[in-house]
């Protein structure tokens, strides 16, 4: 079998789904004729019809809230945002409307919200955006942001089938660059489940998205120019949080780096920070330290944008902080 | 605003029998007499929360919603008592929500007549956030039509209501994809304490329906017969493919916002002259024992009924207990389906357990 | 001087800043005839006119956008949201156009956003609101959360003056429960500087807004019938965050509980125990814990809204916990 | 969508004196050529990120601006490179934002043509979300109404952002409070790849403007005159106090909706006759050479003088150096002027700094 695009993993497991359940449809922006900004639903609309495929105005609460009254109906909506930036016009109508809905009326609302995130593409501060860290106090959503293409296509399936909100975020700078042969026939990866990409002894990295490569790229040069092993934990999904392989690598290694692509104040690695000293507080020979973009809105301009972003430079200086600590 | 003059009744819409006049009746005299009694449990603190009345309004929604047949979806507001009712929701139910039984449809999660059923009865739960349920029901009625299921949706907003996003996207996604949408604006002169006027520069906003490309048609709320006929014809016209329509129905919110407003800030003598001059029961009374030659007694019957039913409500909802504590964690996701109970409720852990999480954790056993 | 109520303090604040700069105006929902859900703005109608306390439309997002084009132009907007909860309807323009105007475009923006928050109130789920950590990860923006009359009088003042956007919740809990004498005269507190609300020596707890009172009724039980000796910080200002007044009693306890009253998993505590990680992990003596709601929309009936959120017994527990540590 | 046939130039709006015919001739030819310049230098690879056109638009941008004085504020969008450069932003200032110079006006920070200068030439800095600049407008106007200065606000949104909520509720707010606004909608027939049917049902978009009890008027987007004369008549009504205006230009994208867009959506023949039929400049200058007689020379001398223009601005741009990394962390905040830079960056420290923030914390040393 022959490799397939991060992207193109994405538009696989969508259509998969598609064919597999009539009730799966597609609402957003430009994805019919157009395929997509980024093309992920290129050809589906021809193959599945404009029931199936549908171009919305703009109007990103009216479509949400719309994918929500479908699936209160039985129905499964995939959203597309055009790029997640434009998910905060929907925050009220996920977080207030979607989020609760089991909860405070047993509507059921089994629907993904889907969008290129990100940055390290010079798109400026409107088209680079993580906005993970908004939905983690929302319960009744989910959040999934894959690395991989296998785990891409294996958890937008699961999203889709998923009985309640998934936010699935596809980072743009993956789309095109990464590629893997996909495992044969049905793939499902389940949500709530991180995995180890790289196994190592003397210092874990807990990651999701972009990150885990440039922590994998630091990894390799740590063991090649430093001798220091390094276990890299993708978590996948950050809603659950997969909490067991956070303890089973803090107790392995006993020095924790956390990396990502979100503003340090108030992004993720706060969360998963709390966890550890809450859950294996005794097994930190170190301080759990973050690598993450600096406080600031994402400029455009390349040498302003690689110098806010985490770099492997970054990634690398912060682990051997934490080995010579 | 000034009250409207008093109109002469309309003829009795095609289709209509007799029984159905006094279905309207009853149902209008319910809505009332089961908001007095709610109002009697509020003085007595045994509402938890605010009281909303529809006092005045009760044509609005018993006529709109009588349009609809039983698997047409209703998507109601705090005014919509009525229309829930109609719908299949009992005084029961309505009761123990306010009173935050155990045993209300939402477990005592939710407020008031926050609640819904869309398995048999079919009305949506509606949230707080106003406009947000206008996109909601866009997607239930495309769902219909996705399906080419023969059924429609209705969706009501206030007039303050209209000025959100969300009632604009939503109305708008609506009518480009021709969902089989009827979207009720109760203009009852006020938004909480904003008159209309502060709401928006046109004078009908029945004139935003042409902006969507969909029919702006404006009628009298409070009399109950045209109210279900306006409404009855966008339902038809939805029904057939026609797509959206916007009516307008012109009705007066006779009460504060909630009990706890003193309407201040409402002129002298408005509401006095609405409750005198243009009382939707008043007015229906007057046109079922003139036009259509009800006898008084059959009113009064209805009346009786209505108060037994009130009555033997509020017993059986006043038996209902508490929520069981517990239940607060359940039902967030399909799966997981009980969220974690805190470690320190499960007790004082000494030293010898530190550091990893209390035994008592995921049960609760304080 | 006699005792006024926190709710009283804000308009006391409100009306002296409107007094002092005539380019200070309030926009809201029934805040001028009706003064206000609440009756924060009561009076200030016939005080000021109405070119200055101005009834808006139903439209979060658009008369936060107002308030901040009125900003650019050398206004102070004050706008109040009428319950705090309906703040995610303007996330979308706090978020991409208010907070990176400064940044991405020299636009100055001073203006404040405030209204009631907060739940124990039989609120229910939309009505009960502690939106803070969904604006944490936001640069541009400020978030100030008080818990006494004098702090929200000064607060609210500074913030008023502030030339960047200030969210400014109140919870609603406090508005007429807690009342003290403000102190005479022109009275600022600066954004940024946390307050110690009871000294102590055996364990820190770290909280903010209604749950600062919880804490110091749990420390006053906990004094008297476990001779442990709490002491109780109010953050008052989430953003920006006062790392030294955190890492002055975390070194002089070694033992820090954080409290608060949104969800546990993605509330602020989180970047908390992140900072206490960065700054002083070597004082810590025990795992940083935290008492906050637990991950559940917030039911409305009374026995369900008791359970979910935190109460002062659960802090008496958990600070022994720590104590016994 | 169909181009409209080739109309007759309409007769000069009353107080357009000749310089001034030929000044609008000027901002159209100087927007179309910079733009010409942008695509050379975007195939050199010298643009960072995407290249917006507005081929074929000129005539709705310039015209639209021409109507406003210096301290009067426009709110442009993507399509209005014309618009801004009226307003007074200069082709070197555009050219440094394409490429991402450290002296552009947005020192890097931001993209295109998303710049502004509330200080001096009154544009505001757009953001990428569609909508959020009219109620941002709706504030800056309704500052002017509150001061009462004699100053007016026109916001430009296409026919794909009038689906948004922010637009409504932004024109909403405007029209109640009777701000000195003038809505601009450029209806050039797509939003990105979605046509203004699959948008809005509404056969026009002028018809939204009753809805907000305000005027909604539809006009030639690509007759420059009528632009200008339309545009002026409701800025004169905004600066007598007659409030908001909502004025629908019909106009066609003859690019894609960036440069990568390579338009496979659009039906065969279309953009190739609005090229032929209706292209705003052939327009106008047919206008100039025959209603008002005009020499062809005249023109030609402005063409040269925009070339001359363009290649010096290129000249200075290019010369331009890129961004000082540490800026990135400036002004977020008026106070603090700086963020801190990640300790990670201040170099590795040895174990014996263990545990504190690194020496280097808040300053740049690597
Ligand atoms: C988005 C949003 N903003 C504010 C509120 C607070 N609020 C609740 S009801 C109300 C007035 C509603 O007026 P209208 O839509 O006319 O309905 P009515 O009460 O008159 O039936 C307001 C402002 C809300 N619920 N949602
Ligand atoms: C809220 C929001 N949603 C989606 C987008 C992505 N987007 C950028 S431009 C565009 C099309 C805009 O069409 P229109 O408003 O007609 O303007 P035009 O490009 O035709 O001038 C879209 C969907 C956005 N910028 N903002
Ligand atoms: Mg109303
Ligand atoms: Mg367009």
């Amino acid at each position: 079998m022959s490799e397939v695009t991060f992207l193109e993993a994405i538009r696989q497991g969508i259509s998969e789904e598609m064919e597999r359940d009539s009730d799966v449809f597609l609402l957003g922006e430009d994805i019919g004729a157009y395929g997509g900004a980024f093309k992920v639903t290129e050809g589906l609309l021809e193959r599945f019809g404009e029931r199936r495929v549908i171009d919305t105005p703009i109007s990103e609460a009216g479509f949400v809230g719309a994918a929500a009254g479908a699936a209160h109906m039985g129905m499964r909506p995939v959203v597309e945002m055009q790029f997640i930036d434009f998910i905060s016009c929907a925050y009220d109508m996920l977080t207030n409307y979607v989020a609760t809905a089991r909860y405070r009326a047993f509507l059921p609302c089994p629907m993904v919200v889907r969008g290129p995130s990100g940055g390290y593409v010079r798109g400026g501060p409107f088209h680079s955006q993580n906005p993970e860290a908004a939905f983690l106090h929302t319960p009744g959503l989910k959040i999934v942001y894959p690395s991989t293409p296998a785990d891409a296509k294996g958890l937008i399936k699961s999203a889709i089938r998923d009985e309640d909100c998934v936010l699935f975020f596809e980072h743009k700078y993956l789309y095109r660059r990464i590629k893997e042969t996909l495992p044969a026939g049905e793939h499902l990866v389940p949500i709530g489940q991180a995995r180890v990409a790289r196994a190592g002894t003397d210092v874990s990295i807990i990651t999701y998205a972009a990150t885990v490569w440039k922590a994998l790229e630091a990894a390799e040069q740590l063991q090649q120019e430093h001798g220091i092993s390094v276990e890299v934990l993708d978590l996948r999904s950050l809603l659950p949080m997969d909490d067991a392989a956070i303890v089973a690598t803090v107790k392995k290694t006993n020095r924790v780096l956390i990396v990502h692509e979100d503003t340090v104040t108030g992004g993720i690695a706060g969360e998963i920070t709390a966890r550890i000293n809450d859950l294996c507080f005794e097994w930190l020979d170190a301080p759990v330290k973050r690598v993450a973009a600096h406080d600031v809105p994402l400029p455009y301009a390349p040498a302003l944008e690689d110098f806010v972003l985490p770099q492997t430079s970054d990634i690398v200086k912060a682990v051997r902080w934490l080995a010579d600590y | 605003m000034t009250a409207t003059s008093l109109p002469t009744p309309a003829a009795p819409p095609a289709g209509l029998s007799r029984e159905q006049l006094l279905e309207l009746y009853y149902w209008m005299r319910l809505t009332r007499t089961l908001e007095e009694r709610l109002v009697a449990l509020y003085r007595q603190t045994k509402v938890v929360g605010g009281l909303f009345r529809s006092l005045g309004q009760e044509a609005c929604a018993v006529g709109s919603a009588f349009a609809l047949r039983r698997e047409d979806v209703l998507s109601p507001l705090i005014r919509n008592l009525g229309s829930m009712l109609v719908k299949g929701a009992t005084p029961v139910e309505v009761l123990r929500q306010y009173m935050a039984k155990g045993d209300s449809p939402t477990r005592g999660r939710e407020l008031n007549i926050h609640f819904g059923d869309v398995t048999e009865r079919n009305f949506v739960g509606q949230i707080s956030h106003l406009g947000d349920m206008v996109p909601v029901m866009a997607g239930v009625t495309l769902s219909f039509k996705l399906r080419q299921e023969p059924r429609v949706g209705l969706v009501y907003v206030g007039d303050g209501a209209t000025s959100t996003g969300a009632f604009h996207e939503g109305v708008n996604l609506a009518a480009v994809q021709r969902c089989p949408l009827v979207v009720v604006v109760e203009n009852n002169g006020y938004a909480y304490s904003t008159p209309t006027a502060k709401q928006c520069a046109a004078e009908r906003l029945a004139d935003k329906g042409p902006g969507y490309g969909v029919p702006g048609i404006r009628g009298d709320g409070n009399d109950v017969l045209e109210v279900y006929r306006l409404t009855q014809e966008a339902v038809d016209r939805a029904r057939q493919g026609g797509g959206v329509t916007l009516l307008e129905f012109m009705t007066y919110r006779r009460k504060g916002h909630a009990e706890h407003d003193n309407q201040s800030y409402v002129p002298a003598g408005e509401t006095e002259r609405w409750a005198a001059e243009n009382d939707p029961l008043d007015r229906y009374v007057r046109a079922l024992t003139g036009t259509y030659g009800f006898a008084a007694d059959e009113l009064a019957a209805i009346d009786a009924r209505v108060r037994e039913e009130v009555d033997a409500a509020t017993d059986v909802a006043e038996r209902s207990g508490t929520p069981e504590p517990l239940d607060a964690l359940s039902g967030v996701y399909a799966e997981p389906a009980m969220m974690p109970v805190q470690w320190y409720r499960a007790g004082v852990r000494s030293a010898v357990e530190v550091n990893e999480r209390a035994q008592g954790w995921g049960t609760y056993d304080v």
